[in-house]
């Protein structure tokens, strides 16, 4: 008799779902957001196989051809070595999109295990992870980011790593900020009212309330993570060609301009749209998610 | 009052040693080798160990820390390796310019996103709220390094109406040093000539760095102004008949700012640790451009220093914030 | 059943960013009893010390001095077992009917959880739990059909129903109510009082019941404590109190009760 | 000559994701000089929006105004553009809400709030800072600030004069709402509308300004709409009440009459879920069902779902019947039995 009711368990997730989708699409900005994030997604998977020169990508060059302007062979042009820079910049696509994803990943995984301490602990607990958060949030992230990619040599993993311990701080905060509140929610009063242990109170109860911020600074998070990827790559501290990566195109292609424009501007194109993809995208799900910020 | 101030600026000592802690730590434990880098690749053993212990770098690493400590009890903040020059001088030379940088980026992104916030606000749901969230997207999402990169390629190469990098001419004597900062020397000296020059030097990054920020502050304002709109007081000085003007520009306003102040102050870390990519950019001659140097030459008394040196300004410009928010809002006063 | 001794609360003196505060007296000396199978009313306006109470008597908090006994026991003695023990025995439901149930749970998992934590000693297991939820809600007045719902679903009288169902899980004797009806409209205040009636009588619940309504209180409970600044100043049967008041204070209280009578 | 204030069959509709939620549907009330009417009903009746209604701070859209009129002193505020309604708004309508914490700005001195609406009501009229109206900008303000003071005076802040330039978090709640009535009675209005005035207040403080409102009345010759849910603060201040239930006006008369004599089931209902004097316990009524969603109400009666009495007829729109003097009831099947 109870097993009929579990179809409304699914009808009524379903409704809140079909909400939730409506609010997001009565966003238009949104919806193009999830779009060029699609649009990322696939050249993540596919960009290195849909290249038009794979052998560029591989680190291959084509000297007699440096330099040539956007044409219908090369959309993009081509680059100082003579290598197709849409081939190029396809294959930068998941270079760029793995590194933030893995940094945002960390840093968030860090950042909600020391913001929940603190904020579920409180005490001395609370004071010596808060403080320690603060300082690192003293520095600047990048400044710190480029330290300890410099400390520890050029490399994908050594990039992610330097990256993500500058990140983590910034989710510490926003979690602990939002444990404390939802300590003091009155389903939390009620929950340790009837016996709940404090392990159950911060899995069962506090826990699931605060995914909404936490998923929303995430998604924001992805495209300033790509940001900083690139900024790495740019400043000649991140991955090292012949691995494409977009600042480093970029950083190279400097010393072209003006006259081979294309070298600089469409690796920087690239970055931007993916960049902007992911923040409106961020956006919109903060207008379905967070209440609180809804307009 | 002034026992509050002076209590946060105690607060700054522990701060400014648990940065030093961090950084040295970063700094020696990881692996890395300046001092090779330093020598030179054909320095043999003997010189290189010459050089390593004439900055002290063959001692254990706390003698290395409690020697570098004490030295910055007394103003000594090390010498570099690269340059080898005191990292002191080497601060004095460039802060300046960055401070001059951060301040002209902060100081149009509030003049313009403060208002522009408001108006979004006024307008919400309508085409100029549209418009400037797009706007504002596209400005966060917009790498300041292609940004800058951008507006050399049109003003400075294609257009060339203002000069491609660089703090001033080389050719020429910059206005005589009073506050370091060369717009307002050339005002005090009463030199026109060199402001407008300093000014056309500093348009492109200044522009390049504000963006950001400037966004950042637009929404934030127009979602502080929003929801200052929806509470109850403005209803009930809508009730009372008071006029929109009255009420946006006097009772709103004062509220919206006071909860955007402290976002301001946050961003002026950000700012600073940002000028790294556009000072790279525009080549300006400021702590960033020098902590980046440092950095690839993994030459890191200088980085250290630069990091304090940042976190210092970062704490104390929101000491001031957290003074300016007791002004505005009187609960926080009359504690 | 519950005897308070004495119980005084002091918050400590805090230190603020621009001064201090100095120590705040919530509670002083506060003697109460409540005996089994009776309701015992608390009045009090805001701040007088009522919620600081009830968090001493649920020990979420601890008192400064003085003493709470349940059945016999000092529950400042209790162990960490003892303790898990008494909070199947003492439930609470709360004023705020919309904040009080997490909105990521299911009205089955909400009022199965205290079942979940006190199995040891209810010895339920799955499916048994779920039959008693079912059956809790439909002595609330609820339904089966309301098993897998959530919160946002229900309106505020139903979602206190649904926390009276959850304070009914582990088989408690004790019910401390905090202003149960206070958000609710009267119509719906009604329905949920004499549901409240009802299950004393079925259940032989004892009540501690909170409020700062004293129309609520005079139809609910047998004994009356008002309490003003942390100190209870009047105490006794409801009908001698609301018929002759001893304390200038309760007749002050009693004097600005907005009653519905026909103005002369 | 007309009413102070005469609310016509006045139909409101607000449009939201569910669809459109008529929220008022022919809301019928007048108020004259020197009478407080309250207006009861239980959340979601629509008390709040026709308070508002009045003062035209419902926003347009999402709500609609479908149909009725808003006649203050003759005139139909609902035809009247922005800046001649703000006219009216602190001069000839004053309001006090809920929440006395909420509702003062907390950065500024309650001499600024109470001088800029003084101020914004003597642009209106400049007999209300008793100056001629070329009066200069800074006489203006004097004369402003002593008006404040007295005001607050008036509605019992002691010490006014000091009080004044204090921040509104130094006030207790009462003191707040004790503000507040000064600021929505510097106008001089002729109109009050109190929405939930002493709700978030203890119930001693709830009786003093209920007496503040009452003695006002008298003193400024006003006529107050009292937006409450509660029945026993309606016996305690009003001189008539009108019931609301689902967006219309079920019954309403001089509070004796309906008090004594309440004819409506709903309003019969209501009285029975109070818990009176002579209550005795477990003999407290509760109302069954819920309310109806807005967006599909029943035809005819709206109260008709949850009715004890009621009959195929109720799918009708009822109309009102004068049961006694004053006191009519808009139900088919109360009147069928009267006229019996």
């Amino acid at each position: 008799m109870i097993e009929r009711h579990l179809s409304n368990k699914r009808s009524a997730r379903a409704e809140a779902l079909r909400r939730a989708f409506y609010r997001f699409r009565q966003s238009r900005l949104s919806l193009i957001g999830a779009a060029m994030v699609a649009t990322v997604v696939f050249f993540t998977l596919f960009g290195a196989v849909l290249a038009p020169f794979p052998e560029h990508v591989d680190g291959g060059v084509d000297t007699s051809n440096r330099f040539s302007a956007p044409s219908l062979a090369h959309p993009f042009g081509t680059n100082e070595l003579g290598q197709d820079v849409l081939s190029l910049v396809m294959a930068g696509t998941p270079v760029s999109v793995s590194a933030g994803f893995a940094v945002v990943f960390i840093g968030s995984v860090l950042g909600v295990i020391v913001g929940a301490l603190a904020g579920f602990n409180g005490g001395w607990i609370d004071d010596v992870l808060m403080r320690f958060s603060d300082l690192m949030l003293t520095l600047p992230s990048l400044i710190l980011a480029m330290a300890v990619a410099a400390a520890l040599g050029p490399g994908f993993g050594n990039m992610i790593i330097a990256i993500a311990l500058a990140w983590w701080p910034g989710y510490a905060r926003l979690v602990r900020g939002e444990v404390l509140q939802a300590r003091e929610e009155v389903y939390v009063a009620a929950a340790r009212a009837i016996g709940a242990s404090p392990f159950r109170v911060l899995f069962r109860h506090i826990l699931p309330n605060i995914v909404s911020p936490v998923i929303v600074k995430m998604s924001l998070d992805m495209g300033f993570a790509i940001l900083t990827v690139a900024a790495l790559g740019f400043i000649g501290i991140g991955v090292r060609p012949p691995t494409p990566e977009w600042g480093t195109q970029l950083s190279i292609a400097r010393s072209y301009m003006p006259d081979f424009w294309w070298t600089a501007v469409f690796p920087g194109l690239a970055m931007f749209m993916a960049v902007f993809g992911f923040n409106l995208l961020g956006d919109g799900l903060r207008d379905v998610l967070d209440p609180r910020a809804r307009r | 009052m002034l026992r509050f101030i002076f209590r946060r600026i105690l607060l700054i000592l522990p701060v400014l040693f648990g940065l030093t802690v961090i950084m040295f730590v970063i700094a020696r434990v990881l692996p890395g080798d300046p001092v090779g880098l330093a020598a030179g690749p054909n320095a043999t053993r003997e010189e290189i160990e010459a050089l390593a212990r004439e900055f002290g770098l063959d001692q254990p690493i706390l003698g290395q820390y409690w020697t570098y400590v004490s030295g910055l009890a007394q103003g000594d903040f090390g010498t570099s390796i690269f340059t080898r020059r005191p990292v002191a001088d080497d601060l004095a030379a460039y802060l300046p310019a960055t401070l001059e940088l951060v301040f002209s980026a902060l100081l149009i992104a509030i003049v313009v996103g403060i208002p522009a916030g408001l108006m979004a606000a006024i307008w919400r749901n309508r085409w100029p709220d549209y418009l400037s969230n797009i706007l504002s997207v596209a400005a966060i999402s917009m790498p300041r390094f292609f940004l800058g990169l951008l507006l050399q390629l049109c003003f400075a190469m294609w257009l060339m109406w203002l000069p491609l990098g660089g703090r001033f001419p080389i050719i020429l004597e910059p206005p005589p040093g009073v506050t370091g900062f060369y717009t307002i020397d050339a005002l005090l000296a009463g030199d026109m000539e060199s402001f407008q020059t300093a000014c056309r030097y500093l348009a492109m990054p200044a522009i390049a760095m504000s963006l950001s920020p400037l966004a950042t502050i637009l929404r934030m304002m127009r979602a502080a102004t929003i929801e200052v709109m929806q509470q109850d007081y403005v209803t009930t000085a809508r009730a009372l008949g008071l006029s929109p003007r009255l009420i946006v520009f006097k009772y709103v306003l004062r509220n919206a700012i006071s909860s955007s102040l402290t976002l301001i102050g946050l961003y002026f870390g950000w700012l600073l640790g940002g000028t790294v990519l556009v000072e790279t950019v525009f080549d300006w001659p400021g702590v960033g451009l020098y902590a980046t140097s440092a950095i690839v030459a993994q030459d890191f008394m200088p980085v250290v220093s630069v990091a304090l040196v940042i976190g210092a300004l970062f704490i104390s410009v929101n000491i001031v914030i957290d003074l300016l928010y007791g002004v505005i809002n009187p609960k926080v006063r009359y504690q | 059943m519950l005897e308070i001794e004495n119980v005084s609360r002091t918050f400590p003196a805090r230190r603020g960013l621009f001064g201090s505060t100095g120590g705040v007296r919530a509670l002083n000396q506060v003697n109460l009893s409540v005996s089994k199978g009776e309701s015992l009313g608390l009045v009090g306006e805001s701040g007088s010390g009522k919620t600081t109470l009830t968090r001493q008597i649920l020990r979420l908090d601890t008192p400064t001095s003085g003493r709470i006994l349940f059945e016999g026991q000092d529950m400042a003695k209790l162990g960490p077992a003892a303790l898990r023990a008494l909070r199947a025995r003492v439930q609470i439901v709360f004023q705020d009917p919309y904040a009080s149930l997490n909105p990521r749970m299911s009205v089955h998992d909400i009022v199965t959880e205290p079942m979940l934590i006190h199995r040891g000693k209810l010895g339920l297991d799955r499916r048994q739990r779920t039959d008693r939820a079912a059956e809790l809600l439909e002595l609330v007045g609820l339904g089966p059909q309301h098993l897998y719902r959530h919160p946002h679903e229900f309106s505020g009288g139903q979602r206190q129903r649904i926390c009276i169902a959850r304070a009914l899980a582990p088989g408690p004797s004790l019910l401390l109510l905090d202003e149960p009806t206070s958000a609710l409209d009267v119509s719906v205040q009604a329905q949920v009082l004499n549901l409240l009636i009802d299950l004393q009588e079925r259940l032989g619940l004892t009540y501690f019941f909170i409020s700062h309504d004293l129309g609520v209180i005079r139809y609910i409970c047998d004994r009356v404590a008002i309490i003003f600044q942390g100190e209870i100043k009047e105490e006794g049967r409801t009908q001698q109190i609301f018929d002759a008041p001893k304390s200038e204070y309760a007749r002050s209280l009693l004097a600005a009760m907005p009653e519905v009578r026909v103005p002369d | 000559m007309a009413s102070l204030l005469e609310i016509r069959d006045l139909h409101l509709s607000m449009h939201s994701f569910e669809g459109a939620a008529k929220v008022l549907s022919g809301v019928t009330l007048s108020v004259e000089k020197g009478q407080i009417w309250g207006l009861v009903g239980e959340t979601g009746c629509g008390k709040s929006l026709t308070g508002l209604s009045v003062s035209r701070l419902v926003r347009t859209p999402p709500a609609e105004y479908t149909r009725g009129k808003i006649l203050l002193n003759g005139t139909d505020v609902l035809t009247l553009d922005e800046p001649r309604m703000r006219a009216l708004r602190g001069r000839r309508i004053g309001m006090i809400f809920q929440d006395p914490t909420t509702n003062l700005n907390p950065s500024f001195r309650i001499s600024t709030q109470l001088i800029d609406v003084a101020l914004a009501a003597a642009r209106h009229d400049s007999k209300i800072l008793g100056l001629p109206a070329t009066a200069g900008r800074w006489a203006r303000r004097q004369a402003a600030r002593r008006l404040a003071i007295d005001m607050l005076t008036e509605v019992g802040i002691p010490d006014a004069a000091t009080r004044v330039d204090d921040y509104p978090h130094q006030f207790s709640g009462g003191m707040r709402q004790r503000v507040l009535i000064a600021m929505a009675l510097v106008g001089q209005p002729d109109l009050l509308i109190a929405d939930e005035p002493t709700t978030a207040l203890d119930v001693s403080v709830q009786a003093q300004i209920l007496d503040l409102l009452k003695q006002m009345v008298t003193v400024h010759d006003m006529g107050v709409v009292l937006i409450t849910h509660n029945l026993g603060v309606v016996a305690q201040t009003c001189t008539h009440v009108a019931v609301m239930y689902a967006g219309a006006i079920v019954e309403k008369g001089p509070i004796r009459a309906v008090l004594t004599d309440p004819a409506h089931p709903y309003t019969k209902a209501l009285m029975q879920a109070i818990p009176r004097r002579d209550v005795a316990r477990g003999a407290l009524q509760g109302l069954p069902g819920a309310v109806p969603n807005l967006v599909q109400p029943p035809a005819g009666c709206r109260f008709a779902p949850r009715c004890i009495l009621a009959q195929p007829s109720c799918s009708k729109v009822p109309a009102e019947h004068e049961r006694a003097a004053g006191h009519l009831v808009a139900c088919p099947v109360v009147q069928a039995a009267h006229h019996a």
